[in-house]
């Protein structure tokens, strides 16, 4: 099943992530990080497709992608 | 903890696990990652020296990997070409914002192009001088309001914006010159295959090359993250349209 | 220098510290005084802490920079970490405690604990935490009088916004009565 | 005029006008981009124009050409910058032409940091740029110097046909102070009236702004000329200010610009201790006040000269060259955007009498 | 004597009655004429100020008859800017040779060109650096031998020459760019009109004008004067065709 | 090896070759433009490279660059072009890199002249560029003396880590004397080897190479670093020659470079006619032999110190710096590419000691 | 009768002009001028058409053309 | 420097005088001499005139600049105009007397015609001149033998250019015989 990861330290909460998951699960949390942002976390992980797509768009590099063996892939990276 | 043979999608090894002091949702952090990935794919990290310019990514060698010089401003195609020519086995880039490359280095990313230096440019266009607080930039729109212009770009008084990859473009020497974006993943996958093109015909010791990203700065264009995505797809890439403008794999054929 | 006053506002970027250090400089030269108002302007680039040093004199003043100022309003922990053992002893510390839940540990100073942020919300804006803050100063220290402060706000902000204007005069109610309570307290 | 609070940058930048400046060219860089930000609404209120050049190098020749044209000029940038202005430096005071350039100083050498400092000390007064010529050098320590210097420079760049320059450390430009300006603003100055700007030769022989003088006599010429402005400079344009000196003072402290006054707390404060030092602060740094520091400096009880600068030591070689050898002169200093404090300054004074605390 | 009235060719006023310093054959003195005799016809001279750069004509401000600044090394766009942002109502113009302008100071033609700035350049093409004795230009010829480049200008070091006329012309700001040369008596015609075109132009406030002049340097091509002309004409011409590239006039139609 | 007749641009681009150095970045100007000249053909023979930048901003940038390798790498002009070199030489001393630059000094401000001159003393010395850095300096007075420190120029770059330059005036590149140079030529440096280039990061961690500090106490460490290594430069690198200095001596000229070779005609003519003269001549321009100019010129029997430049005076003021008013410092002077001849100078001394010719 | 005059001192005897003239009518002359140069002359002045291409072509501006009245013209200047 | 001995050659651009000095030059160094050559360079472009002074001493030369030169060779009237009252008194003066139809009129130094044009053009080369010139100086001196200055002749054309050498040779004896015969009749 296919997951993603985020470092909420990494992470600044630019958001551009919640707008780019085509499943729209990823929203920002209410708690602030070290550094005084509201990170992204994902609130329905069992709808991951895996598709990289908020990772990509992550400036910030706070986003993993696991794939643990069953998903298609959307594009060549 | 997950298995780390499934990873799809981690950092890149040429990028250091730092936080940045990069604004939220400012996109040079997507470019280094994709600079950070040619490098890694190309398996060229280990002889690379970056140059990193005066601009917001001033601060680029703590987050890299490899070896970093420090250019004065608008200067490092210079230090790059006095880099490359005493060692021409290693690789070397040059990653510079719009201030840095179109304004004061103008006559510098001129003519290392000419000459067909063999490094790389990562010409990274946001449209303002992002370190210094938001002045008008050479690439800055027609009305943009900036700190030097605040009732907008006036052209009449200072020019249309420079298109860096057309003027490039028209040198007689061979070259790769390109402009893509970041603005949305589609984007980011095709930067990233060119930005790795231009590594690679510096790896196969072909030519100059030169990939303009437009790129956002949410800060000082008194923007949110994604209302700068909005307004780089919808006011800079009409002017700046992107495309591959030079290819030595194309003059050949 | 027996007649001059220091305070150091200092805080994250967004709080508002730099504005609230110029009008206190503001006010003070309208009543009369000798002011210099000096950020720590930090590196070419955003993010980061802010704080800025406001010196009020009678006479000319020396140096602007001060090695120890007479007080401090800190409105974020790192501020407290770096201002807290600055301070002059005997001085005034004016700690954010909506967002710091520690003190400065030190016992030849004043402290005081001012929830400026949640005093703020209530009043109608968060962004008025450095109204609230700078009130709790001055109604403490009587650096400046509230008359000529609130003239200065509105002067400052000018016609155009009346109800910016508002929310910061109740912020100001609100951090002048603070200061009053906890003077009583300490 | 009522007193205003201003930052440093935006109060020269209005001092600029009241001068009668209306042309600035200008590139950006931390810690003086507000002069900029400021002028470019400000001076087409006035009338005058902004140029926001592609770079120093660029400022620097803009700054040149605009120059001949007889009205008042002027730029500011930021130590990297002015190192990029030094050849057109050189040509301007080459070809005698008026331009005032301000220079607020950060922390070098090469990108270094954006923090106050004083370590382009040897570069505006020993001058930069190739060849023999000078340039006058003013050094405020606070944001009304700053202004009063600022419409002196333009003065004396008409005066003397010579680029004057004013340098600060990132202080000046970045602490706001209260300030008055002068009631009266100067007029804009008439080309026409110049008698060397171009005009266009229209009833008269045509006029040509040069520095390239390929008969060696003739160039040799024109910098006994510039010798000459420097002799004047000498004789008419020192300034200086001198602070508790009295004939009791054990050390004298040599200080210039905002370094200066952080000098005097610790004077003050070491007054109130019972040591007596006293304070010479060059207001101009070139041409240097020789003589009144010589002179201070052998008074009987000064034991020791002490130069404090925001550098590793610069201005102090100048110090050492006035006083001669009749004092031990000793410095004290802080560099990289660190400003001493009076308290360092107060221990170096202490050290140096061999006080204790 | 012959009745002056019925002289049909003589000495323009804006021109000196002086003996310049230029080796003979030169044509530097043809393109000095053609700006006098512009300023001239348009009755210009009284207001004009000329800047003139740092090489071959660097003594040109002796044989105009107009004001003129004299400029450091590949500076002059950069003064004639900051002159007539100061003197709208002047004439001015720069005169450049190709190590001038396209080496040194490519980055103030540039953005001069690309602000708009309302002065017009004569731009001196002449392949090579006369003034310092004939080393390599950024428009030397491949192959073309230079007292640094003895085996020729190998163009895999060196580059290609750049073409500044279509470098220019590709800049979106509105101005006049063209190319001309000197080399028979229709092209002198020719390059008289252009000339001629680039200061009414300016006359006119409308824009930047930049006419290139194919030029030739006899002493440094190591050639007659009558050689260097069919050397122009054969190795330079091609590589550089003559023609208007850039024209508000066409633009507005 | 044989004596071979050479120009001096010429031979010193033959010493830096002889040095090990292949890398040479330059720009045209007279009168040194024979250098790259000469290098653009001897550099491919020995497998080295030469560049013709477009300009000297870019050289100096260029030679950074190359400096980063950590192979040897120089480069030539003449004053405005160093002037533009400014900006470039205050980041390399800042990320201490070594390189090796050649002021061929011609006549200035400006755009000046092209004849032989002295007048970038200060520029060289004080350093035009921001910031609180350094260079050593070093000034030859024979074809066989540029050839020789041009050699140690490298070394001492080396060495510190730190830019060295060389100046001479027009005539050091324009004569033709015999010189000779070592047998065994250097063999190029081995970057591996430094410790510090820039190499690739195989193997161990990456490495930086920048001036830039952001926290300003580590721009002071950084600060302090240089001043550290003016202090070795000052400690080991003092270099200098004594001319007919004896106890005889009523006059002590003071000069370097060609200028110093003058004075000792002038000297020799002098002895003849029965006036004893000496000469100080500094080779090391910065670190300055402080020191010695002190001690002779306290000695019994010198009345004067006469300086003598191809300038207005500037290092007249180290010379002042020095001397410390022990004994009355006075001036002589041409500029413009006016070489002052053995019988000015004569009369200068002559004329200090009221002497009648 | 169209006719040119050649001011010999500001000639520097490059030959352009003997080059540029389609009556073939100057020539070099065997005596050298102030500046040591072999200047230029007209050796067929009665051939002269006044056609002013000699003097566009000079570099030295060291030819005055006249026109007695009776010449055709080339081309507007 | 007694033993010292200055010559400059002085002429227009194309006169080859620079050559005749560094000739001068090479051969007095090959006899183990000391020397300077040093041209008095122009402007950055071409034309005027042209000059070098060649310094020949057995010990260190000092200034390389020559107040008063020993001797000058003069190929035109310029040059003769600007260092014939230069010359040392009791020096030499060379007037190449095809160009230049004037003496210096001193009659402290001794002055010698030679029509250095006009021989070279008998010798083969008008551009010889030059080598007329410094043979009939170098015969009247004595400074350098003319066996070395032969040799260093034919080293510094190398073996390509026979035929110049042929001419130059050929001007070396023509210069030699005259300078032998102004000799005689001075
Ligand atoms: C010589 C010099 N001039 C100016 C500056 C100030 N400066 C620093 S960054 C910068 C502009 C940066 O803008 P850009 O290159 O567009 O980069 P961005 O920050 O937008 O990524 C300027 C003008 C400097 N450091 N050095
Ligand atoms: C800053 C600087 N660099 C170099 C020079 C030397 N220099 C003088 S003219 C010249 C080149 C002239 O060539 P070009 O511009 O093509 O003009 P031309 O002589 O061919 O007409 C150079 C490099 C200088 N004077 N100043
Ligand atoms: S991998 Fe795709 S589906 Fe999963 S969170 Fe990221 S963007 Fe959404
Ligand atoms: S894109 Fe990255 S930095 Fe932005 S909110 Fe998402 S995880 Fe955070
Ligand atoms: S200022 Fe702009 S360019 Fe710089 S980090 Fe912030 S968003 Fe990015
Ligand atoms: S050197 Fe060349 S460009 Fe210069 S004057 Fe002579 S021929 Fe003309
Ligand atoms: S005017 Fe025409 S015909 Fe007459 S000489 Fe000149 S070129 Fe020849
Ligand atoms: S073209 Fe002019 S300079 Fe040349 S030969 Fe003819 S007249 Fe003389
Ligand atoms: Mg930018
Ligand atoms: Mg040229």
């Amino acid at each position: 099943m296919p997951g993603i990861r985020i470092d909420k330290n990494f992470c600044k909460g630019c958001e551009l992530c919640v707008h780019a998951c085509p499943m729209q699960i990823i929203s920002m949390s209410k708690d602030i990080n070290l550094k005084g942002y509201f990170y992204a976390r994902v609130h329905e992980p069992t709808r991951c497709i895996g598709c990289r797509i908020c990772a990509i768009t992550c400036p910030d590099v706070a986003i993993q992608v696991l794939n643990h063996g069953t998903q298609f892939t959307l594009f060549q990276y | 903890m997950a298995n780390e043979a499934n990873m799809i999608f981690a950092r890149p090894e040429s990028l250091r696990e730092t936080i940045t002091h990069y604004c939220p949702g400012c996109t040079h952090g997507i470019i280094h990652r994709l600079v950070a990935e040619s490098l890694d794919e190309l398996g060229l990290r280990e002889r690379t020296v970056g140059v990193a310019p005066v601009g917001c990514s001033v601060l680029m060698y703590n987050y890299f990997n490899c070896d970093f010089l420090e250019a004065p401003h608008g200067r490092a195609p210079a230090l790059a070409t006095g880099f490359k020519r005493c060692r021409p086995d290693m690789i070397v880039f040059t990653y510079q914002g719009d201030g840095d490359l179109a304004s004061i280095g103008m006559g510098e990313i001129i003519h290392a192009a000419n000459r067909g230096e063999k490094f790389t440019t990562i010409f990274v266009n946001n449209a303002i001088y992002g370190m210094t607080g938001g002045q008008m930039a050479p690439t800055t729109m027609p009305e943009q309001k900036t700190t030097t212009t605040p009732a907008g770009r006036d052209v009449s008084l200072a020019g249309y914006p420079i298109r860096i990859a057309e003027l490039l473009a028209t040198l007689r020497t061979p070259a790769f010159v390109a402009r893509t974006a970041v603005h949305n993943p589609m984007r980011v996958v095709q930067a990233k295959q060119i930005i790795k093109k231009a590594f690679r015909l510096q790896k196969e010791d072909r030519c100059f090359s030169l990939v303009e990203v437009l790129s956002t700065c949410p800060t000082n264009w008194g923007m949110s993250p994604a209302d700068s995505i909005e307004w780089l797809k919808e006011t800079m890439q009409p002017y700046y349209p992107l495309g591959i403008y030079k290819d030595p794999e194309k003059e050949k054929a | 220098m027996a007649d001059q006053k220091e305070v150091v506002f200092a805080g994250f970027g967004g709080q508002g510290v730099m504005t609230a250090g110029q009008l206190l400089a503001y006010t003070a030269m309208e009543e009369g005084k000798q002011v210099v108002w000096i950020p720590s302007y930090g590196p070419e680039m955003r993010g980061g802490t802010a704080n800025c040093t406001v010196v009020v004199s009678d006479s000319r003043i020396g140096s602007p920079i001060i090695n120890n100022p007479m007080s401090a309003c800190v409105f974020n922990r790192p501020s407290l970490d770096k201002f807290g053992s600055m301070i002059r002893k005997g001085g005034l510390l004016l700690i954010n405690s909506s967002l710091i839940d520690v003190t400065s540990g030190r016992d030849d100073i004043t402290e005081m604990l001012v929830p400026v942020n949640d005093i703020a919300i209530k009043a109608g804006n968060a962004k008025a935490a450095n109204m609230v803050m700078l009130a709790a100063y001055v109604a403490t220290t009587g650096i400046v009088t509230f008359e000529t402060l609130k003239r200065m706000l509105r002067e400052k902000l000018g016609t155009r916004k009346e109800e910016l204007l508002e929310i910061n005069l109740k912020a100001f109610e609100e951090g002048r009565k603070l200061a009053k309570k906890v003077r009583m307290q300490g | 005029m009522a007193k205003r609070l201003m930052k440093g940058n935006e109060a020269i930048g209005e001092a600029a006008i009241c001068a009668g400046a209306r042309n600035y060219f200008a590139y950006p860089i931390t810690p003086q981009s507000e002069v900029a930000e400021y002028l470019c609404w400000r001076l087409p209120e006035v009338g005058g124009i902004f140029v926001q050049a592609e770079s120093e190098v660029a400022v620097g020749n803009m700054l040149f050409g605009a120059a001949a044209s007889g009205k008042r000029v002027f730029t500011t940038s930021s130590s990297p910058g002015i190192s990029l202005m030094q050849e057109a430096i050189s040509y301007m005071a080459g070809a005698h032409l008026p331009a005032v350039i301000l220079n607020i100083m950060r922390g070098g050498p090469g990108l270094g940091g954006i923090l106050p400092s004083q370590s382009d000390y040897f570069q505006a007064t020993k001058t930069g740029g190739h060849g023999d010529y000078r340039v006058i050098v003013l050094a405020p320590s606070s944001v009304q110097e700053a202004v009063d210097l600022m419409i002196l420079a333009f003065d004396l760049a008409d005066k003397y046909r010579n680029p004057v320059m004013m340098i600060g450390d990132g202080m000046i430009g970045q602490m706001m102070e209260s300030v008055e300006f002068p009631e009266k603003y100067r007029e804009p100055n008439k080309p026409e009236e110049s008698g060397w700007a171009l005009t266009g030769a229209k009833g008269r022989d045509s006029r040509i702004i040069k520095s390239l003088f390929l008969d060696p006599e003739k160039l040799e010429e024109n910098n006994l000329l510039l010798a000459e402005k420097c002799k004047k400079f000498m004789a008419n344009e020192i300034r200086h200010e001198l602070y508790k000196v009295s004939d009791r003072n054990r050390i004298l402290i040599a200080a210039y610009g905002t370094m200066a006054r952080i000098c005097q707390t610790a004077i003050d404060e070491l007054e109130a201790e019972g040591v007596s030092v006293g304070l010479f602060r060059p207001i101009s740094l070139f041409p240097f006040p020789e003589k009144v520091i010589h002179d201070e400096a052998v008074k009987k009880n000064i034991e020791k000269v002490l130069t404090v600068e925001m550098s590793v030591g610069q201005m102090v070689e100048d110090i050492e060259r006035c006083v001669q050898g009749r004092k031990p002169v000793e410095f004290y200093g802080r560099t990289g955007g660190i400003v001493p404090t009076p308290n360092e300054v107060k221990g170096k004074v202490r050290e140096l009498l061999k006080l204790t605390a």
